[in-house]
């Protein structure tokens, strides 16, 4: 499936060339076959795996994201939508955004 | 009590006419915002902005919290100090700047920094609260005061080259510990004197912030509640977000909370948060 | 000219040390914003965060025009100005305020109207325009002059509780004649001085100019060439949206354009708009 | 077919309450019927008789908008979509917009 996944608030750091938007193409369901269900969690795993390229640590936190970190399915934040159970569909887009403390 | 009632004063027609022809706002609106007060927290990046149009458009009370004094470095972005105050108290100078734009306020300067231990008894004596701070305890601790005294808290946060902006505490929106429960590792606590920051970013969030107030106050238009604004200055992108109302089970805001004001007091949030309150270091630079 | 080359001198390095920190701006936006002249036509509402914040941020020369003085009802949106300055001309107010934040910069004061028999001479010196003014056939003016002299403009506008962004005449982006080949109906020419507007909001638009201004002189980031971006203040709903391209046809900026400079110098922009350049009526207000 | 409709920078004074965002159910074609294409001429002629209570010159001009006024669909300037020919479909967003001279 398409997905276009944005990442801000410093997070972009941890990907190639800290590049914000990434237009992608994923099966993010648990066993990775194209039947399943797509869901948050399947998206976290695909994008530890092929985005980030260093500190996971600064992205994951057990099988969810780390403390401070707000997700957005289609500009929705994903506790209203499912959180980890959260179902994907073709063409969503999915921003992860650090929190701020600066001012 | 700046207003007594009825008409306006005629000095303060002539002011804010271009308010009083306004429609949705009014006199009515006018009048609101002169019985209004509202406690700025930060005479920083944000903080300028929000203290300079708070006092320009009219609030009855505006004041001012920060315990810090002028650098030099501040002013690429904090405009509402001059040269001249470098090494002098930033309430003081924020103050002096407000009260040259419009003497027809009460101005109020609260030179220490917010701690537990004073942070009720001054918050108690507002309506609304800004948060213009720059560190993660200090957030957390803004958050819980307002909750415990049931003050709407408008939040803004900039780094870099972005910025957030929302109400929390207001119309059923969510507090910080609602969003945050727990605090995020050490590594990801950037500062602007860490990391840098464009002076005009905090700016922009700076002036929304003083809006979403003046909405608050005369209760005029959708603040931002239950949404957050996430600014890319950049891209020149802006989103407006729908986030998670105030939770149930939040420990500070939720139906079951047992958090009192004497554990508030007592409370270690730069332990909490593992990140100092204060933010005085100065960034090693090698050029 | 103010920076000549290699490093930056030890005060400048400590004064914009947050912006030296991005790794997006560093010491090459600084020393492009140092050797960067911008001129900003109207010390009103937009005009004042545009000069504050790009004083601070340490353009290398500033430029303010504006023939106007400032007067108590421009105060509640006109934070540049101090009540000591009521009587006394936009152009020195604003200029003295920006000196007192960084006397690191040149300033250079106009304190003329801008009609088209001065335009030119004093458009041509900056190497940015923005358009901070409040009437329709200045904006029509200082649109034909930047396309004459191929600068770069941010334009910005606020009425009411909404405001309105854009470059012209910037990477492939139109001018206002491009947008606009005719002037709407007299009667759709609302001013602030008709029907109000709330002073942040210009803040808002004001800071989001001098943001552009800065991108477009340092090169840094997608300016809003292009594209529009519309604030609705009551809704806090900002939509940043795609707008036509420079078009072939303009009568101005189009390649078969014959627009000259002397045709400009005599172009009746009052008549072309049926609206006056100055706005110094003083509402009529019946509270 | 159902539209959002969006007024601003003025424009809603025209309107009922002068409410900015209408959602309607309309028929914007030609001749009104539902097998027509639905177009931006349709659409103003329709916006024309059903929502603007006063002064429709300064909301028409001919068969277009008045000078001054943007017209966007789905944040895309209309010049880029074809204008009065640009084709509807169901759930588009256009807004109407009056530029601003104020500062
Ligand atoms: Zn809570
Ligand atoms: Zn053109």
């Amino acid at each position: 499936m398409h997905l276009t996944l944005e990442f801000g608030g410093g997070l972009e750091l941890l990907l190639e060339k800290s590049t914000k938007v990434h237009k992608v193409d994923c099966q993010p369901t648990m066993d990775g076959s194209e039947g399943g269900k797509a869901t948050m969690k399947g998206l976290l795993s695909w994008v530890k795996s092929n985005l980030i390229k260093e500190r996971p640590e600064m992205f994951i936190k057990g099988d969810s994201v780390r403390p401070g970190v707000l997700v957005l399915i289609n500009d929705c934040d994903w506790e209203l939508c499912g959180g980890l159970d959260a179902e994907l569909e073709d063409k969503d887009v999915v921003v992860f955004i650090s929190t701020l403390h600066g001012g | 009590e700046f207003v007594e009632s009825g008409a306006l004063p005629a000095d303060m027609i002539y002011r804010y006419s271009r308010h009083l022809l306004l429609p949705d706002f009014g006199v009515e609106g006018q009048r609101k915002l002169s019985r209004s007060s509202v406690l700025v927290v930060g005479a920083g990046g944000l903080g300028s902005p929000v203290a300079l149009y708070l006092a320009a458009c009219g609030v009855g009370v505006l004041g001012i919290v920060d315990g810090d004094d002028v650098e030099l470095n501040n002013l690429h972005r904090q405009i509402i100090h001059k040269e001249a105050y470098v090494g002098r108290s930033k309430v003081k100078s924020a103050a002096d700047a407000c009260r040259a734009i419009n003497s027809s306020i009460k101005l109020v300067e609260h030179h220490h920094t917010l701690k537990p231990s004073n942070a009720l008894e001054i918050v108690r004596k507002y309506d609304i609260v800004v948060d213009a701070t720059d560190n993660l305890p200090t957030r957390y601790m803004i958050s819980d005061c307002c909750v415990l005294l049931n003050k709407p808290l408008i939040s803004g946060a900039a780094l870099g080259l972005e910025g957030q902006l929302t109400v929390y505490h207001h119309n059923g929106s969510p507090c910080y510990r609602c969003l945050f429960p727990n605090p995020p590792p050490v590594a990801a606590c950037q500062r602007c004197s860490d990391s840098g920051v464009l002076g005009v970013v905090p700016g922009v969030i700076g002036c929304l912030q003083a809006l979403e107030a003046i909405k608050v106050a005369t209760d005029v238009g959708e603040p931002l509640c239950g949404r957050m604004l996430l600014f890319d200055a950049l891209s020149a992108r802006i989103r407006i977000v729908k986030i998670r109302g105030s939770s149930p089970v939040c420990t500070i805001c939720g139906e079951k909370s047992v958090f009192t004001q004497e554990e508030f007091q007592k409370f270690d949030y730069e332990k909490f948060t593992e990140s100092p309150m204060s933010d005085k270091s100065t960034p090693s630079l090698s050029l």
